[in-house]
């Protein structure tokens, strides 16, 4: 990889604004939902991404590597542990609505759910 | 109207992000606080994934976060996919609509099941020493019983060891942390010795606090799963 | 490296993929292929650990919540 | 040491309450209320230390950048108590108002809320902070929909959704700030972003308002509101309408003072404000039918006034917004708690069926026109000094621009006279449309309620009670070196 070679920021900020759009154009409440794990997984992306320095390895001290000075940045990568586990109790919680809302309503259209419209 | 506001919403973002991005160049080092978690981190903590000392130290109040995020989820599953009881209809309790599986795929789920449930053990128990860790091998643990749903259709799992699994978890990591508290002076403090680099039993506190939120998050997200599986479309 | 440009590119492919196809399991699956491809990418950063977490969680639970929630109401995008 | 239990407290309740309620469910409800109490036990305890000088606690061991902190300052501890007090009234309410199953998830939802607001609070972190508003919002969206009827479950998913993009707003903010600070501790960020370049900032700055701002229910982002807080359970509105939108509230004040130090954007904050403001009077004013969504969009509107304060960067606009945000929190948890009673004796949302019954049930009327008349601005209420001081505050700018502003403020009082004086006449000088005595509220829920009126009256009265602690907190969120001086130390 050749110094600010921007591919990893291109992949996570296309991955982010695929997930808005879907969530923004699309009209099924689990399309809607996809959208929003795509988002979150673009934002993961960038969040490492931004955390990582050229020529250096993982995080984790092994006999074979034991110098601190040649590790990429450990802070990232625990927030988007964090963020991962976030991400999936807020699909599972919006799956759980769309089944409710499907046993309402016997569709998952947001043009047919009264309150969803706008 | 509505393609209109979402190009431009994302017009402005995307110029936005990219303005933002040239001033972070991939892949330099901008460390502060990184540098001395790559500095001290084993030294404070003993463990030698620095993500993990990171995570289950230094950061350790957004893993307790995060965890009560995931009980939270799993409430609301418990509230949203539970039916009124009486309206149940007793003919298709317990029967899914699915074909029963093969003899192989039922066995075979058998037979996998506790070494995957081992697996998910070992991979929250190295956690200090190897990527991974509560997290991984909870979900890990989780797959298991989603392989278990899958291969054998009547399978049904029984909430209360798991609601009472998910609570003694929580209830450890916040009395570890109490604990912390009463003998260091700090919530969350790593009160014990920290041990050998490289060994199972090092790290102090970490890997008690890694099993806590492995059996934690195994349990959280099993329920997850039977709920789904265990939900009706319909009233 | 070329092996990254690839991976992003198919991941975008596979993200577009997941906005344009109107069956739900198959938007749901080019869903999972860029969690995966995305855990690669996690590896190739340097992230170990978030690059097993993404591949159980987010490639594996979270297809299979969706999987059975599209079971639970409609696989068709209308 | 001490105000780590504030945070340490109520995780441990909350995952208490599924092992006793193997053993006895009815023990189990009482837990978020005995959490509560002994929470502002705590906070009362810590007050006169706070006065003094901050109290900061380092988590795990190591000192600020390094390790998550808590700064329990003035405006934090105050909060904390305003969130502990009235989460303890909303919950004793709950015991006995909460008929559908499974009630005891319905307790931990509620406690888990009240432990993100006050982790909001305290926290010193940003990526806590995140955490932290993720537990709030999380249990916010499941409590919504706790009816599991047509119209909760709609409203959840709307304010999950826009909740959700909210949060990956605010993470992408996140990312942003430790690309070019390196460093998640608030106070920490502040003291790097000042050579940092403006675009990035801005973006940045803005990400994080839009993400919090959906909380906060500034417009234009406030579309879930009224849905939400109309099909909610009665105490869950209370707590959303009184806590949560005041916690995002205070979430972007602290990332515009303390984080960026963000003077240009603050009349941008006041106008949208002023928009809010006056949308949300309008809204209500148009609602003829629904008690609760009258109320939902009079919280819009109060959230546009606290906005427009925040808006004030002076001592005395922030004073004034955090004495709005308590007397509207006091105000509108009274009038959900006592709706939700309503409501359920009535049998229906609509106004129409409210005739008469301020002289039915002529305690609980009292108590309502106490705290419509707080929430109009009428002396000798909380409210009234609550918008005196704002109105003050603005004045006090001498700037053309916030005199306007002002006068925005008071069209929009006069609506909100229009929409209250119709509620209390259907109330009390309307004919019943059935005869027939109704009940008064229980017990349970009288009591939280009285308390409540009592309190507005008396910070209407004695408003000295409580204004030493809101200018201590005004100043502390107003003088941002001060703040990163007491938690990164002389540095």
């Amino acid at each position: 990889m050749t110094t600010g070679n921007p591919m990893m920021y291109v992949g996570a900020v296309g991955l982010i604004m695929i997930g808005l759009f879907t969530v923004l154009s699309k009209r099924n409440l689990i399309k809607i939902i996809v959208g929003l794990t795509l988002l979150d997984t673009g934002v993961n992306l960038l969040l490492v991404a931004i955390g990582y320095i050229h020529n250096r390895t993982a995080p984790i001290l092994t006999q074979a590597h034991a110098d601190p000075s040649k590790m990429v940045d450990p802070v990232p990568q625990a927030l988007v542990l964090t963020a991962i586990v976030i991400g999936l109790g807020v699909t599972a919680l919006a799956l759980a609505l769309a089944i409710r809302v499907y046993g309402h309503y016997k569709t998952l259209d947001t043009r047919k759910i009264r309150g969803l419209k706008w | 109207m509505r393609a209109f506001v979402s190009f431009s919403v994302l017009a402005l973002i995307v110029v936005g992000l990219a303005l933002s991005l040239s001033h972070i160049p991939f892949g330099t080092d901008r460390m502060q606080v990184g540098n001395y978690y790559l500095d001290h981190g084993v030294a404070d903590t003993g463990a030698s994934n620095i993500v993990t000392a990171v995570v289950l130290n230094y950061r350790a109040l957004d893993t307790l976060g995060e965890v009560t995020v995931l009980f939270i989820a799993s409430l609301g599953l418990g509230v949203f996919l539970s039916w009124p009881k009486k309206k149940e209809g007793t003919q298709e309790e317990g029967k899914r609509e699915l074909p029963e599986a093969s003899l192989i795929v039922r066995r075979g789920s058998q037979f996998l099941f506790p070494l995957i449930i081992l697996f998910g053990g070992y991979i929250f128990l190295h956690g200090h020493l190897t990527p991974g860790g509560g997290f991984q091998g909870g979900s890990v643990i989780a797959s298991a019983f989603l392989l278990m749903f899958l291969g054998n259709n009547a399978y049904r799992l029984r909430h209360t060891p798991l609601t009472v699994t998910e609570s003694l978890a929580g209830i450890t990591f916040v009395v570890v942390g109490l604990i912390g508290l009463g003998v260091g002076g700090y919530f969350l403090n790593n009160f014990l010795p920290k041990g050998n680099m490289f060994s199972l039993f090092s790290a102090g506190v970490i890997p008690i606090l890694y099993s806590a939120i492995g059996l934690k998050v195994g349990a959280e997200l099993s329920g997850i799963v039977a709920n789904m599986f265990e939900s009706r479309s319909e009233r | 490296m070329i092996y990254i440009a690839i991976l992003t590119v198919a991941m975008l492919v596979a993200g577009l993929a997941a906005y344009f196809f109107r069956d739900l399991i198959a938007a749901v699956v080019a869903c999972a292929a860029v969690s995966l491809i995305a855990s690669v990418l996690f590896y190739l950063l340097h992230a170990p650990d978030v690059a097993m977490a993404e591949a159980a969680i987010g490639a594996g639970l979270t297809t299979a919540i969706f999987v059975i929630a599209i079971r639970k109401t409609g696989r068709y995008e209308k | 040491m001490v105000a780590t239990l504030l945070i340490a407290l109520p995780f441990l309740g909350a995952f208490l309450i599924p092992l006793v309620a193997l053993a006895s469910k009815k023990l189990s409800h009482y837990i978020p209320a005995v959490v509560m109490l002994t929470n502002l036990g705590i906070a009362l305890s810590l007050l006169p230390r706070v006065m003094n000088a901050p109290i900061v606690v380092s988590l795990s061991g190591w000192r600020a950048p390094i390790a998550i902190n808590f700064v329990v300052g003035p405006l934090g501890l105050g909060l904390a108590i305003l969130i502990s007090f009235v989460g303890f009234l909303v919950s004793v309410y709950g015991i006995s108002y909460i008929h559908e199953e499974p009630k005891e998830k319905y307790h931990m939802l509620v406690l888990t809320l009240l432990t993100g607001a006050t982790g909001m609070v305290l926290t010193g972190d940003i990526f806590n902070l995140f955490v932290f508003f993720e537990i709030l919002s999380l249990s916010s969206y499941a409590l919504t929909g706790y009816n599991r009827d047509r119209g909760g479950t709609e409203a959840a998913i709307k304010y999950l959704i826009q909740g959700s993009i909210g949060s990956a707003f605010i993470l992408i903010g996140i990312a942003l700030l430790y690309g070019i600070t390196g460093t998640l501790n608030m106070a920490d960020i502040a003291a790097h972003v000042a050579g940092a370049d403006p675009t990035l900032l801005f973006m940045a700055m803005s990400l994080l308002i839009v993400g919090f701002g959906v909380e906060a229910a500034i417009f234009p982002l406030n579309a879930w509101l009224p849905d939400a807080h109309s099909s909610a359970p009665s105490s869950v509105s209370a707590i959303l309408s009184g806590i949560a939108i005041e916690t995002g509230a205070y979430a972007v004040a602290r990332i515009v003072y303390t984080v960026f130090d963000g003077h240009g954007i603050m009349l941008v904050l006041s106008i949208l404000g002023v928009i809010t403001l006056l949308l949300g009077e309008m809204s209500a004013f148009r609602q003829k039918d629904d008690i609760k969504r009258l109320l939902a969009y009079s919280s819009v509107g109060q959230m546009g006034l606290i906005m427009l304060a925040f808006g004030i960067a002076s001592d005395a606009g922030v004073f004034a917004a955090l004495f709005q945000l308590v007397s509207h929190t006091l105000a509108k948890a009274l009038l959900f708690l006592a709706s939700g009673y309503i409501i359920y004796r009535v049998g229906s949302k609509k106004l129409s069926a409210l005739a008469g019954l301020g002289r039915k049930m002529p305690f609980t009327g009292a108590m309502i026109a106490v705290a419509v008349l707080s929430l109009v601005g009428v002396p000798p209420f909380a409210g009234f000094m609550s918008k005196f001081s704002i109105v003050r505050a603005a004045l006090a700018q001498h700037s053309a621009t916030y005199t306007g502003l002002i006068v925005l403020v008071l069209v929009a009082t006069v609506i909100e006279v229009g929409y209250f004086m119709k509620l209390l006449q259907i109330l009390f000088f309307t004919e019943a449309e059935t005869e027939g005595a109704v009940e008064e509220l229980p017990l349970s829920a009288l009591i939280p309620i009285t308390i409540l009126a009592a309190l507005i009256i008396i910070i209407g009265v004695y408003p000295h009670m409580i204004t030493g602690l809101l200018q201590h907190a005004a100043s502390g969120l107003v003088q941002r070196s001060a703040y990163i001086q007491s938690v990164l130390g002389a540095l």
